[in-house]
């Protein structure tokens, strides 16, 4: 296979070529983790990170952006007339996006860009956007990807992958996007890599140990999983936070804000979450998801039932592990698949004789 | 790229206090630029995000009827941030709407069957967008009989009352009036929960019938038995369902019920199609 | 928050004078800082 | 501590055999290296899953309000501070709770552990004074518990319950030699600007998840400040002011009230040690009231009561 190599002075000059006509967007090392943040001119993208904490979605999804603007001036000619608010969509890269968290990009991709109705926040950021993958040769014990459609080495969702080699590393172009980054960064020395790439490829799947089942839920009625007896132990140490949705690449829901300072005021989205209580609140007061094994259950049923019913592209979950990791708790989404991927299969072997 | 948050402005043209609480308000808007009303292009049943600079905005089904131009009208319960606001507002103040969304009672089916709708309190909004749109001389022939029953707690509490007055007079449609209680000596209509008076005064189900039913919990609950008896079949009783909204387009996630998102999949459904989702509404 | 915006006294129904004077001792004290700049919020911002 | 597994069973198992209660709260085993699970368990078989060692952080105290059952609950020092406070504050009934104490030597900080640990942890067991850490690659690493310690454990100075109805052991020797305030005192030293600074620096990583406020059995009301619509006291965004009333109020809303259990602070997806604001007000309430919260069941809350000596420096 033809792989670009790029060694370490190269990936320097190369970047900092890019800085002049992208936005670069890459791993940071923070106090205790790493981020994805803005590099400023000169700085490099820590590669040597695991994964960050925060997916990073954030780079076409801010958890706080701006829609609209207006003013309640009476004396403005277009008071209280919601007019596009400013934005930035320059040419981006993100670099070392790991392989889940791309392709997490295409099923959010799902809901915002349908057939009826384009989300332009972020489809326009989507768009202006390159991402520069970094395959995982050393996966986490929490890395289930390979059990998501997804995997170490997984292209979908990437306009580059890298894989890391010595100090510098092989890459695989895979879009006209791509093409276009490497071009620009004078990344072109192509060689035959003799099946070195594969054989990484097939290494790291191997390296994927943590398993879940997910072929039993698309069959499964919808009204008996959501029956089920195990919700009750599910959900009972679940304490309603966000940090699940948060740190999920495939988690999109959000809440629209007005804000007004003075005579000036704007329209904002802010990521929202299906744990807390007042995301489905009617002004009544009624809650249809009134109790935390709701709650619990609809995060759970939305990733591994309803997505998978409504798109048939599989769960709606790319096995990162940042919410097993993270959950203050250790509500384990491997478990709760399991749980529901085998539900009354002992009564179905039962009925079968 | 066209975006659909953004909501096409409009002016109040006109404020109707309906109701003897005060707490339900007819707003009667006009479009600002007369391309957008063209592009409003909506059917009986749908719904629309009121949107006020400041405040947000408040998902509310559409009481104008398709066969009305040059305006859109919206009856409004005060009962939230933005309603309220929207209450305090007067004639003349700029606005936004953004829609139509949603999907709408299934007019195609529906053309050549005999219609029961069966409403309850301010749910009668889209539910008098559909009344006034079959009684229209160019689609009345499309439908067979038309029965209509109505209920609010007070004859003071009845949405559009001139409208109901002249329905009821009128022979192509049976509108049967109810209220909880009345002390008013001269009150000629019904008395009793919108079930009992379902139960007495509609039509039986068969193939050709279809019920549309909007109305508050308790009455859908105890309606819906009802309905059963008389012969509906799930698959021919139609429902408009609520839940707290935000995007209105299927994207924010907060209104789902099951796999079926309120807003962009509904807020119409079958008893059919709700019985196979989980009850979260 | 400076200091000087906190303001606690302890002043009787009875004490007309000493009213005028505490209030007239902290309008002089917040005029002299003017406008407050800490946690004022001039429009949102996003991340 | 890793001893009490067999007692915590053994007690768990006997009031659900006898009828004592309805439901045991504790921890079962976690899918994760330094992870335990808070559950339930209502049949005396299922006792068996229970576990207790250095990974029992998160306070318990936070399962039992608005349940309708008769609950036996395991309660560390801090734990039954709270338990405490719940039935002070007419959260919960004190006859409808059998609480189990646990003595406690400290829960460990599993961040301070990953982060002095090279390489990935497979497993992490304990051995009396020592923590054993195995790594993927088959090393493995030691450290005395105490250097492991979570920053709030390490400082305790109440590890006993103060109330209970049995203990799954005997009750462990306090600590008395720790600087309790040492942090709080530096931040106190700094001028305005630098305060500002610091807590700027501090809550920067903020992403408004609320697993501090979630994890904090303080916060219970139905409808936290953060989440009224009517009015809205905050905006819902990144903004820095925001993010930073959330944080000061949330702190001031547990003044007198906060034991320091570390539970907002373990279950912080970004690290954030917001302790050291609660601890503030802990400071200024011990120091002015000499208030200690949850200590006691005939005692009113610093905040709740006034005393004719109560200090009034700040009345001019």
């Amino acid at each position: 296979m033809k792989v670009i190599n790029i060694d370490q002075k190269k990936w320097t000059k190369g970047i900092d070529t890019l800085g002049s006509s992208y936005k670069l967007i890459g791993p940071v090392a923070e106090k205790d983790f790493h981020t994805f943040e803005i590099l400023q001119q000169g700085q490099l993208p820590d590669m040597s990170f695991t994964n960050t904490r925060l997916s990073p979605k954030e780079v076409v999804f801010p958890q706080s952006e701006d829609m609209f603007v207006y003013s309640l001036d009476q004396n403005d000619e277009d008071c209280n007339i919601l007019k596009e608010a400013p934005k930035d969509y320059s040419p981006r890269v993100v670099l070392g996006i790991r392989p889940c968290d791309a392709r997490a990009m295409r099923l959010v991709k799902l809901n915002f860009d349908t057939e009826q109705y384009k989300d332009p926040y972020w489809l326009r950021l989507y768009e202006a956007t390159t991402f520069v993958g970094l395959a995982c040769d050393q996966p986490c014990a929490t890395c289930f990807c390979t059990s998501t459609g997804c995997g170490p080495y997984h292209e979908e969702g990437l306009d580059i992958l890298l894989a890391k080699d010595g100090d510098g590393f092989k890459a695989k172009v895979l879009t006209d996007k791509g093409r276009q980054l490497a071009e620009a960064s004078g990344w072109t020395d192509t060689a035959d890599d003799g099946g070195a790439f594969e054989n990484a490829r097939r290494a790291a799947e191997a390296g994927i140990t943590s398993k879940v089942a997910t072929d039993r839920l698309r069959q499964m009625d919808t009204l008996e999983l959501y029956g089920a007896d195990f919700w009750e132990d599910v959900s009972f140490a679940c304490i309603n936070c966000g940090t699940c949705t948060y740190l999920c690449p495939t988690c999109w829901c959000f809440d629209i804000q007005d804000e007004v300072h003075g005579k000036k005021g704007k329209r904002m989205r802010n990521w929202d979450s299906c744990m807390f209580p007042i995301f489905t609140v009617h002004t009544t007061g009624h809650n249809p998801r009134g109790t935390k094994l709701h709650r619990v259950r609809q995060r759970f049923m939305h990733k591994l039932k309803y997505f998978v019913d409504k798109y048939d592209q599989g769960i709606m979950c790319v096995g990162c592990g940042r919410c097993v990791q993270q959950c203050p708790v250790n509500i384990d989404i491997r478990r709760v698949c399991d749980l529901m991927n085998s539900y009354g299969s002992e009564n179905a072997c039962a009925a079968q004789g | 790229m066209q975006n659909p948050y953004l909501p096409y402005p409009v002016r109040i043209d006109e404020i109707v206090v309906e109701t003897e609480d005060k707490n339900l308000k007819t707003f009667k808007l006009v479009f600002l630029n007369k391309e957008d009303e063209e592009k409003f292009n909506y059917k009986a049943g749908q719904f629309a995000e009121l949107s006020i600079a400041g405040k947000g905005e408040i998902p509310i089904g559409i009481a104008s009827s398709p066969v009305e131009k040059g305006f859109l009208k919206f009856t409004v319960n005060r009962a939230g941030v933005v309603t309220t606001h929207l209450h305090s507002m007067k004639e003349g103040d700029i606005m936004g709407v953004r829609g139509p969304l949603g999907n709408w009672y299934p007019w195609e089916m529906l053309e050549g069957k005999n219609i029961l709708i069966v409403g309850g309190g301010f749910a009668f909004t889209t539910l008098r967008s559909s009344i006034v749109y079959m009684l229209h001389p160019d689609n009345r022939p499309k439908f067979g009989n038309i029965d209509v029953v109505y209920g609010a707690r007070t004859p003071g509490m009845l949405l559009y009352k001139d409208e109901l007055i002249q329905w009821e007079k009128r022979d192509d449609i049976n509108v049967h009036i109810t209220v909880d209680t009345t002390d008013d000596p001269d009150w000629k209509y019904n008395v009793g929960f919108v079930p009992p008076i379902t139960e007495q005064k509609a039509p039986q189900g068969d193939e050709n019938t279809y019920a549309i039913v909007c109305g508050p919990p308790i009455m859908i609950k105890f309606t819906q038995p009802v309905l059963e008896k008389l012969g509906y079949d799930h698959e021919h009783i139609i429902m408009s369902l609520e839940n707290r909204m935000k995007c209105g387009i299927g994207m924010c996630g907060r209104c789902g019920i099951g796999k079926e998102l309120v807003c962009k999949d509904g807020p119409v459904f079958t008893l059919a199609a709700i019985n196979r989702t989980p009850r979260e509404y | 928050m400076e200091p000087d915006r906190l303001h606690f006294s302890w002043i009787s129904s009875a004490e007309s004078t000493k009213f005028v004077e505490v209030v007239t001792e902290i309008t002089e004290k917040v005029k002299a800082l003017g406008p407050n700049t800490h946690y004022v919020k001039k429009e949102a911002k996003v991340a | 501590m890793i001893a009490y597994t067999d007692k915590v069973r053994q007690i768990a198992r006997r009031l659900l055999e006898d009828c004592s209660v309805e439901m045991v709260i504790g921890f079962r085993k976690g899918s994760q290296p330094m992870m335990n699970e808070p559950c339930f368990i209502k049949k005396a078989e299922d006792a068996d899953q229970l576990v207790w060692d250095g990974n029992c952080g998160i306070n318990l105290a936070n399962y039992l309000t608005g349940r309708k059952e008769k609950i036996a609950v395991f309660a560390k020092g801090c734990d039954s501070r709270n338990i405490v406070t719940h039935i002070v504050e007419n959260k919960v009934q004190r006859d409808r709770l059998v609480i189990i104490g646990v003595p406690c030597t400290g829960m460990i900080d599993k961040r301070l552990v990953a982060s002095q640990t090279e390489g990935e942890i497979e497993a992490v067991s304990e051995t009396g004074d020592k923590v054993v850490v195995k790594l993927k690659d088959g090393g493995s690493t030691e450290f005395d518990r105490r250097q492991v310690l979570q920053g709030n454990c390490a400082l305790c100075v109440h590890r006993n319950p103060v109330i209970y109805d049995e203990l799954v052991a005997d009750l462990v020797e306090e600590q008395t030699d720790v600087d309790h305030w040492a942090d709080i005192r530096e931040i106190e030293a700094m001028d305005v600007e630098k305060r500002r600074r610091f807590f700027e620096d501090l809550l920067a990583p903020c992403i408004r998840c609320y697993a501090c406020r979630n994890a904090c059995p303080l916060c219970y009301c139905p409808t936290c400040f953060v989440d009224e619509s009517r009015p809205q006291w905050l905006g819902k965004g990144q903004d820095q002011i925001d993010v930073h009333t959330f944080h000061f109020l949330r702190a001031f809303h547990c003044a007198g009230r906060c034991t320091d259990c570390g539970a907002c602070q373990r279950a912080c997806p970004v690290g954030i040690n917001m302790r050291l604001l609660t601890k503030k007000l802990e400071k200024d309430c011990f120091e002015l009231y000499q208030w200690e919260a949850g200590m006691a069941l005939d005692q009113r809350p610093a905040l709740d009561t006034y005393k004719p000596d109560d200090p009034e420096g700040f009345i001019k």
